[in-house]
């Protein structure tokens, strides 16, 4: 059989201007298993440029999670990505 | 200290909060102080007037960090029980937006409880504001919370 | 910062204290904190149970200390109103004692204020309680005063 | 004309222990002109001697500010003598 890369299914949640910025709070994203946060980051940024300015601005969550952009991602985590939090 | 974190009120809520029941929860006979902080609309910001404020929340983590800072105000201060409330939605001047109340036998734990638990709320707790002026809205400047550098145990043993 | 010490509240009073009251009148829209500080009678004391104490103050003198306490907030922080409310008489296991609250437009000031108004109110306003045991009552113990050591103008010219 | 120690009214408060310990709040007394409050303090261990022991843990107002034990007194003036103080 042909080694393939595996695609597994996660759900990724924007908030706050990043929200306003990808136009909706949540999709869910078919991507290579293990795939990492930074990569998921990229993928968005492929398809809306602009979002590249906010990376330095933001933390990334897995499965509510604070988490590091080199988090690998499986089958139906849960990302988001945080701006700075203002609440209070 | 044990945490008796089943005591406690962590919420979010759309409503106005409500700061009597919640001092009310946390006061017992066995206490002697409790301290509050109340934080609230203010009519403007950066020298512009503010008509209103819009809050989000990631709310599932956010109440996991709420959670969280209770279980480290028990670590450090000899408290008895905690209420954490954030309001969520449209807020207008003067409304409550977060609301916390701490119950101590000695006045000093709660005194450092309750201002510990705003300054790490503020930081930690997924929530934004989006702040309405006349000629427009902005999402309000925030604080970038910790992130973690390494990932251990991120990936499968496989 | 002045001290709008008009428009602040200093009272004893022998009713129950209602802090909704007062947190209500030192709240304004320019505001954006409120740290409150409710104390109230513990069910014990050195692990004797306390069945109710008796407030007694030197009143006029309480009163002229307790806004002496909110002129050092306003030299010291920047708040914007002060109530602080002392109960005399009979109290009641709960019942609260001594209520403060302190708006400010940022948190840390109100902090600061209320903690530092309740730390002098312990040490400089003559007032004393008195504990009633199950077996008798004894004047809680308490701290002195700072003394004035000399005696500036107090001979008359003459 | 004869010299004559000149003696004035004061208004005398106790409180506390210390007004458990007197058997009353408040009174009117006359002293020596010029008096200071420590010699008024003596003239009532004179009357009641388990007064003394008070003595050290004591601060006296005078016309409701806290003052030295030897500031003189003069007609009319409000002394009070101030056990350790347990509000809040």
């Amino acid at each position: 059989m042909p080694s393939v890369s595996q695609t597994v299914r996660v759900k990724v949640l924007f908030f706050g201007r990043l929200k306003d910025a990808v136009g909706q709070a949540e999709e869910s994203l078919d991507i290579s298993d293990a795939s990492t946060i930074e990569q998921l980051f990229a993928l968005y940024v492929q398809r809306i440029p602009e979002l590249a300015k906010y990376r330095s601005s933001l933390v990334a969550s897995r499965n509510q999670e604070f988490a590091a952009w080199d988090s690998a991602l499986y089958s139906g985590d849960e990302v988001a990505f945080l701006p700075p939090v203002s609440g209070g | 200290m044990t945490a008796p974190l089943d005591d406690d009120i962590f919420q979010l809520v759309r409503e106005p909060i409500e700061p009597g029941t919640l001092v009310g929860h946390v006061r017992a006979p066995e206490d002697g102080a409790i301290v509050t902080f109340d934080g609230f609309v203010r009519n403007q910001s950066h020298n512009r007037r503010t008509l209103y404020l819009d809050y989000e929340a990631y709310e599932p983590m956010a109440l996991a960090k709420m959670r969280e800072i209770a279980a480290q105000l028990y670590e450090k201060y000899r408290i008895h029980r905690v209420a954490i409330v954030h309001r969520l939605g449209r807020l207008e001047i003067g409304e409550t937006s977060v609301f916390i109340a701490v119950s101590a036998p000695h006045r000093a734990a709660a005194f450092d409880a309750c201002r510990f638990a705003i300054d790490t709320l503020k930081r930690t707790v997924p929530i934004w504001k989006k702040e309405y002026f006349e000629d427009g809205a902005v999402w309000a400047d925030g604080e970038l919370p910790p992130s973690p550098v390494a990932t251990p145990g991120a990936k499968p043993a496989s």
